[in-house]
């Protein structure tokens, strides 16, 4: 970012933000949408629902973009990794009883492991293998899971417990925007720091990170696990909210709605996707809400947006909020949106060349 | 970005924020909203449509007046998945006031929304969704908080032993001498086709057939030469299953013509669907089915009107149900009206659970039902629908060039089985 | 591996030998093998039904390779390509049809189908150009800069807004037919094979034909090639990079559209039909070699023969998941395909 | 210089998106002329003949192409016109043969008789194609390909050739070989831009320079003058 400013003394408050890499801004939108539950018109039950869908597709979209904007793999298969945790978490809690707060846990190892065993078939390669080969590992997951009746009830619907016993919306609400938060946070850090320098080198010129003496194939394998595991573990999440899981969970439309979100918010962002994701669910449920009387003519205009934005703004709201903050000068509004990075980082990324 | 960007992103927000506004105060008096949820897009689109036209069309025949209340109908698409089914539903009922629902196609969203039902103690009726997973939910709700009062339809199992008892009768009676007792199953791979497929299974093994292969496939899948191929080697004498998807059972009736089957062939499902004799053919002479037919006076009527209306054959179990459904629940308001004076979620749940669960409130061929006897439930068989004769029934049949004739149980009988 | 066969005019034993051992040699023996194995236990119905089902996607999956390797383009609009050439054939189909039923004539019987698919392959090329003109152009005037992934996010755009639309204006009935001819079934060592499915085997092998020397000797075919080998290179000899493309996707989506026409009696027209022919003509093309044509039509053979086999020792619903299995094993000793991959450059993306 | 201006570049600017290569280049060759340009590696000479072929469009002057301007033709426009730009990528096709690639470079030519013409006159400069003209392009070795990449350029009978690093990466007989072939060309009246590194062989066979240093012309002339002077002996000849 260009216009950092370098401060040595931190107070509080900037050592808070520090520390859960956020900048002024982002952090009172986020403090906003903590209390927008009891604001209204969002006290509703309805629009809490829908922002616990955003806040899951955000959730999903930092993951998504972790892998495909910082080492240039679009994980084709993502939604198998979710579905993955889901269906662990799922039939541990509806088969053996285990509690789901417990399952939620579990459902990381078997994502994390195939998202490791897929990364070292793969990683070694150009991305484009990586996401054929995700792909069909999606596939054949979604086919396992709807073959296999007797562990996932396939079709038929595994009843899955809920994670409270209420019908309230605001309980879960809070649970995912923690989620999203831990994610968020861990993926950042892990962005901001050693590692993360070597993803960017890796995404933006594998050769030239190779020469420079970094393995890229070991980086990318721990970045891809590192994705599959927080899918499977928001897709514990999925289960234990709906209470009923199907196979197409896994399927690839479901990947496909998270690729969309991250690009339309912007990709190698980090913030960009799950800035994107609330506006987006609430404006596709808002036009199908209006059109209702129309089903499907929802679907045409997302389809039409679609390409308008690929058109004439790829880098969708990255870009655009990019564009925006070169043009500041006000001081409080730069430190508002640069906000402060401490010194020993603003070290590594000068070291790095990367900023 | 231009200062008419600027403009057009705070006219934008304006919009938005001014619409999450509007929706409370939406709902006037004297006027209630009727949700009909169906995935009215994707996969299921098909059977979707053709409910919410036969609601659409049995709402504007009352004037879409109950009382003195105006119904308006809101669409509900759930686009076969739960969770989106659910969030759609769930905004219904807030922001657009909906204070009843009626109708559903897959099993998942019946389970989805029950608890979101209970949570705004919206009543629903007349799921399609037959899948025992719905059932099963709804068991492990609290009474109290069982807000689906009836399902449309009675889980797939309760209705395929027809066909065990037809052959069984076939046998009896000689029409029908199979070399072997080998059969090959078949059927989507939905929670429909796996629980009429799975019933099927079970009955005829109690009655002495060999099950040759249970398989299961996609919805969409069409080309079914190696499956039918693989059964005619192995010399299956009973090609019988279930879907939906027309183009996918219309293909398998077509292909094992073609391939040169030699038996008897069960297609559940093909009725679902008006038109499907003009993509079968003459292949479909022979063929087995339960769904009820348009024959009487009264249904081709309304088939006519229907045509007129919408420009396609209407399916006797999708959109003929749904029609048979609106009016039971038009039935089931003016009772509430009736009873309690008002009209609202709170008296027709009351209603529901007072006298459609109980047995009490039933929906029959003088009220003008059009595709079965009568519609209702009791303490025995809720939440499905009550299955006898009398009632809920399915005879079973077989088409010949393009119709269908009751051939069994005896008291309907058209024709006798014929056997290629 | 096709064209080293095709330039050598001597065909000498060690040329013989080294095809049989490079991959694309190993893989169709084995491909052979196991048809014949499956024929020998099951029936000869096997090496036919993937015969006659390798065929008709052999013409879906080469136009998604040749968009691939020529436009670079992960193209998921494609089986909506196939849908329009279902629903043109149908509506040009039924309507004569109906009305040969009370005025048979046996000639037009004979030739009203093909009618109908010519008339699809028009409606192909035309929506195929749409497509390129407002918009796969606009965007690669603007920027190349991400082309792949901004291009399939485009795709998707591009087949939720077609479907649905298709949708909202006709309808979700499926615009299906009994048959294209009443002729007979053919019948063979017990292997039965309607007229219709005959038709459509030899058509698709003549579309092949046809195709392949057009790629391979006419002038823009082997522009086509050029562009898809090094589109640099083809603008320095004076190859018009635009016209090529909207070449290549007229061609591509007339292909699509050709096979939803003659299909139709198989695959009814409706709205969200072409996701199978697209999975699988994905399959295919990433089996064979991404972007490779010529593999593309040999490799849909081996995916059908695939299908076949799963559906035979497996049983039905499992012609992903086995397939998909198998397509894993293979990319992970040969990531760029049995074939190889011709396209150069954009695979970094 | 009384001939006639083939090509005349003036003031021009040039770059990639962002980044400025070329900064008011001006240069012109007469019909007929074997010019060179040379400098060192960075300098922008590649990208002078991308902005000249339209692979790259120019951010300001002016390109004359026998009096029509082409600075905002796009390549195979400027193809067509009669300019052949042989790439220091070479480009070639290589999944195609030798005898495809030949075809290819007569693409904007429909008369059947003077391909085969350009062809045998391509065979005849360089016999080792003609053995070699069922060989897959992508399977020769470097030189072979050069001299594939110059008879594809000669396909189309430019007036005017523009070649790119024709010594880059390769063995010195090569070189020579490569050399002797555009000697050739010269003596048929060819009107040929060379772009080299190798200053030395480049200006004993040019009959006029260009010096391009960081996107600027800092010396032009004679051949045999420049290599004299005095900055060019110092920077490239190492004397």
């Amino acid at each position: 970012m260009a216009n950092v400013q370098k401060i040595d003394n931190f107070n509080g408050f900037q050592k808070t933000l520090d520390a859960v890499c956020l900048t002024p801004l982002g952090f009172f939108g986020l403090a906003l949408l903590a209390v927008l539950p009891f604001i209204p018109p969002f006290n509703q039950e309805y629009l809490i629902r829908w922002m616990v869908v955003g806040l899951f597709m955000a959730a999903q979209a930092v993951a998504f973009d972790f892998t495909g904007g910082y080492i240039n793999i679009v994980n084709f298969g993502f939604a198998a990794f979710v579905g993955l945790g889901a269906y662990t978490s799922g039939i541990l809690a509806a088969r053996l009883g285990l509690s789901p707060w417990f399952g939620m846990f579990v459902g990381v190892l078997p994502a994390a492991l195939v998202g490791f065993l897929t990364g070292v078939l793969t990683l070694r390669l150009r991305g484009i293998f990586a996401a054929v080969m995700a792909w069909f590992i999606s596939l054949a997951f979604w086919g396992l899971a709807t073959k296999l009746v007797f562990l996932t009830e396939g079709p038929l619907g595994l009843n899955c417990p809920t994670l409270l016993q209420t019908s309230s919306n605001l309980p879960y609400f809070y649970i995912i925007f923690a989620m999203f938060m831990v994610t968020y946070i861990v993926l950042r850090r892990i962005v901001r720091s050693h590692m993360g320098l070597a993803f960017k080198a890796i995404g933006q010129n594998m050769e030239a990170a190779r020469t420079s003496g970094i393995n890229p194939t070991r980086y990318r394998i721990i970045n891809f696990t590192l994705s599959c595991a927080f899918a499977g573990w928001l897709g514990g999440f999925y289960a234990h909210y709906y209470g009923i899981l199907m196979p197409d969970v896994m399927h690839t439309a479901k990947t496909i709605e998270v690729l969309v979100v991250v690009y339309i918010g912007g990709r190698a962002s980090l913030w960009g996707g799950a800035f994107a994701a609330i506006p987006f669910v609430f404006a596709m449920e808002m036009v199908r809400s209006v059109f209702s009387q129309y089903p499907g003519l929802n679907l045409i205009f997302y389809g039409l947006f679609l390409i308008l934005i690929m058109i004439y703004y790829p880098g969708g709201a990255a870009q655009l909020y990019q564009s925006l903050i070169e043009r500041l000068k006000n001081p409080f509004f730069l430190r508002l949106v640069n906000g402060v990075i401490s010194a020993p980082a603003q070290k590594k990324i000068q070291a790095s060349g990367l900023s | 970005m231009s200062k008419r960007g600027r403009c057009l992103m705070l006219v934008l927000a304006a919009v938005f924020m001014g619409s999450m506004m509007i929706g409370h105060a939406a709902a006037a008096d004297k006027v209630f909203k009727l949700g009909i949820l169906g995935p009215f897009t994707g996969p299921a689109a098909k059977s979707g449509n053709e409910m919410k036209d036969a609601a659409t069309m049995a709402i504007d025949e009352i004037g879409n007046k109950i009382g003195d209340y105006k119904i308006e109908l809101v669409y509900i698409d759930d686009q076969s998945d739960p969770s989106k089914g659910t969030n759609a539903y769930a905004e219904a009922i807030e922001r657009k006031g909906v204070q009843a629902g009626i109708l559903n196609w897959n099993t998942a969203v019946t389970v989805a929304i029950q608890p979101m039902l209970a949570k705004y103690k919206v009543p629903h009726f007349f799921c399609l969704g037959a899948g025992k997973a719905g059932i099963d939910k709804w068991e492990s709700l609290p009474p109290e908080e069982r807000y689906l009062i009836m399902k449309g339809w009675p889980i797939p199992q309760k209705l395929v032993v027809g066909y065990v008892e037809l052959l069984n009768d076939a046998e009896k009676k000689k029409l029908w001498k199979p070399d072997k007792k080998l059969a090959a199953l078949w059927g989507e791979d939905t929670d429909w086709g796996r629980s009429l497929v799975g019933g099927m299974a079970k009955g005829l093994k109690e009655n002495g057939w060999e099950i040759f292969t249970e398989e299961y496939f996609d919805l969409k899948k069409t080309d079914f030469y190696p499956y039918i191929n693989k059964c005619k080697q192995a010399g299956v004498t009973l090609l019988a299953g279930s879907s939906s998807g027309v183009a996918s059972v219309s293909a398998i009736i077509k292909q094992q013509h073609e391939v040169g089957f030699k038996g008897l062939v069960v297609a559940d499902g093909l009725g679902w669907v008006g038109d499907w004799y003009k993509m079968t053919g003459q292949a479909s002479d022979g063929v087995l089915d339960m769904q009820p037919q348009l024959t009487t006076p009264a249904q081709k009527d309304w088939v006519e009107k229907f045509k007129n209306r919408f420009n396609y054959d209407p399916s006797p179990s999708a959109a003929g149900m749904a029609f048979d459904y609106a009016n039971f629940f038009v039935k089931i308001a003016k009772r509430a009206i009736e009873k309690y004076g008002e009209l609202n979620s709170e008296t027709i749940t009351k209603i529901g659970r007072e006298e459609v669960a109980e047995g009490k409130l039933t929906y029959s061929r003088a009220d003008g039902a059009l595709m079965h006897a009568r519609y209702g439930t009791d303490a025995a068989s809720r939440p499905d629908p009550k299955i006898s004769p009398a009632d809920f029934f399915f005879p079973v049949i077989q088409y010949q060039k393009g119709n269908g004739f009751n051939v069994f149980p005896e008291d309907v009988k058209q024709a006798e089985l014929m056997v290629r | 591996m096709f064209m080293a066969i095709a330039n050598s005019n001597t065909l000498n034993l060690e040329r013989v030998l080294t095809t049989l051992k490079s991959p694309a040699g190993i893989t169709i023996s084995a491909s052979i093998i196991a048809a014949v194995l499956g024929a020998i236990d099951n029936g000869f119905y096997v090496i036919v039904n993937a015969i006659v089902t390798g065929g008709m996607w052999a013409l879906v999956a080469m136009g998604l390779a040749l968009v691939f390797g020529v436009m670079n383009v992960v193209s998921f609009v494609h089986g909506e390509f196939f849908m329009i050439g279902g629903l043109t054939a149908y509506f040009t189909f039924t309507p004569f049809s109906d009305y040969l039923m009370g005025n048979p004539n046996p000639l037009f019987e004979a030739v009203l189908p093909i009618l109908a698919m010519v008339a699809s392959v028009a409606a192909g090329v035309v929506v195929g150009i749409l497509c390129e003109l407002i918009v796969f152009r606009p965007l690669r005037n603007r920027t190349r800069e991400q082309w792949v992934m901004n291009s399939f996010v485009i795709t998707l755009g591009l087949s939720t807004f077609i479907v649905n639309s298709s949708q909202f204006i006709l309808g979700t009935d499926f615009r299906g037919i009994v048959s294209y001819w009443n002729y007979p079934t053919l019948s063979f060592f017990d292997v039965y094979v309607s007229f219709d499915r005959f038709f459509v085997f030899i058509l698709a092998m003549l579309i092949l034909s046809a195709f392949w020397l057009f790629m391979r000797s006419s002038k823009f075919g082997r522009a086509i090639r050029a562009v898809s080998q090094d589109e640099t290179g083809a603008r320095m000899v004076g190859i018009n990079i635009n016209g090529i493309q909207t070449l290549t996707l007229a061609l591509s989506s007339a292909l699509a559209a050709l096979a939803g026409a003659c299909l139709l009696f198989m695959y009814p027209a409706y709205p969200t039909v072409g996701l199978g022919p697209l999975y699988n003509s994905w399959f295919i093309v990433i089996l064979a070699g991404m972007g490779n044509v010529a593999g593309a039509a040999v490799g849909a053979f081996i995916v059908a023969l695939l299908q076949v086999l799963t559906t035979v020792y497996f049983g039905e619903g499992w012609e992903y998941t086995v397939p998909a299995a198998c397509i894993i094993l293979v990319l992970i000793i040969r990531p760029s395909g049995i074939f190889g991959s011709e396209v150069r450059g954009i695979l970094n993306q | 210089m009384e001939n006639q201006l083939l090509l005349q570049v003036e003031n021009l600017d040039s770059g990639y998106g962002f980044l400025q290569v070329l900064w008011n280049v001006s240069l012109s060759v007469a019909k007929g002329e074997y010019v060179c340009l040379v400098g060192p590696n960075g300098a922008g000479k590649s990208t002078f003949l991308k902005s000249v072929a339209g692979l790259v469009s120019p951010m300001a002057g002016r390109i004359d192409f026998s009096g029509n301007s082409i600075s905002r033709l796009p390549g195979d426009k400027i193809c067509r016109m009669g300019i052949s730009y042989i790439s220091e990528e070479l480009n070639l096709f290589a999944g195609m043969t030798v005898q495809e690639n030949l075809a290819m470079g007569a693409f904007t030519i429909n008369d059947k008789r003077k391909i085969v013409e350009n062809q045998d006159f391509v065979f005849e400069l360089f016999p080792a194609l003609k053995e070699r003209r069922r060989q897959l392009a992508g399977t020769m070795s470097g030189g072979e390909r050069k001299m594939l990449a110059i008879g594809r350029g000669l396909m189309s009978t430019p007036s005017l050739l523009l070649v790119d690093e024709p010594s880059l990466g390769l063995a010195p007989q090569t070189t020579a070989a490569v050399f002797r072939a555009l000697d050739t060309l010269k003596q048929k009246e060819v009107t040929i831009l060379l772009v080299e590194q190798n200053v030395t062989k480049t200006l004993q066979v040019t009959e006029r320079g260009y010096v391009l240093e960081k996107g600027k012309i800092v010396l032009a002339g004679a051949s045999t003058d420049l290599i004299q002077n005095e900055h060019v002996r110092k920077a490239y000849l190492g004397i």
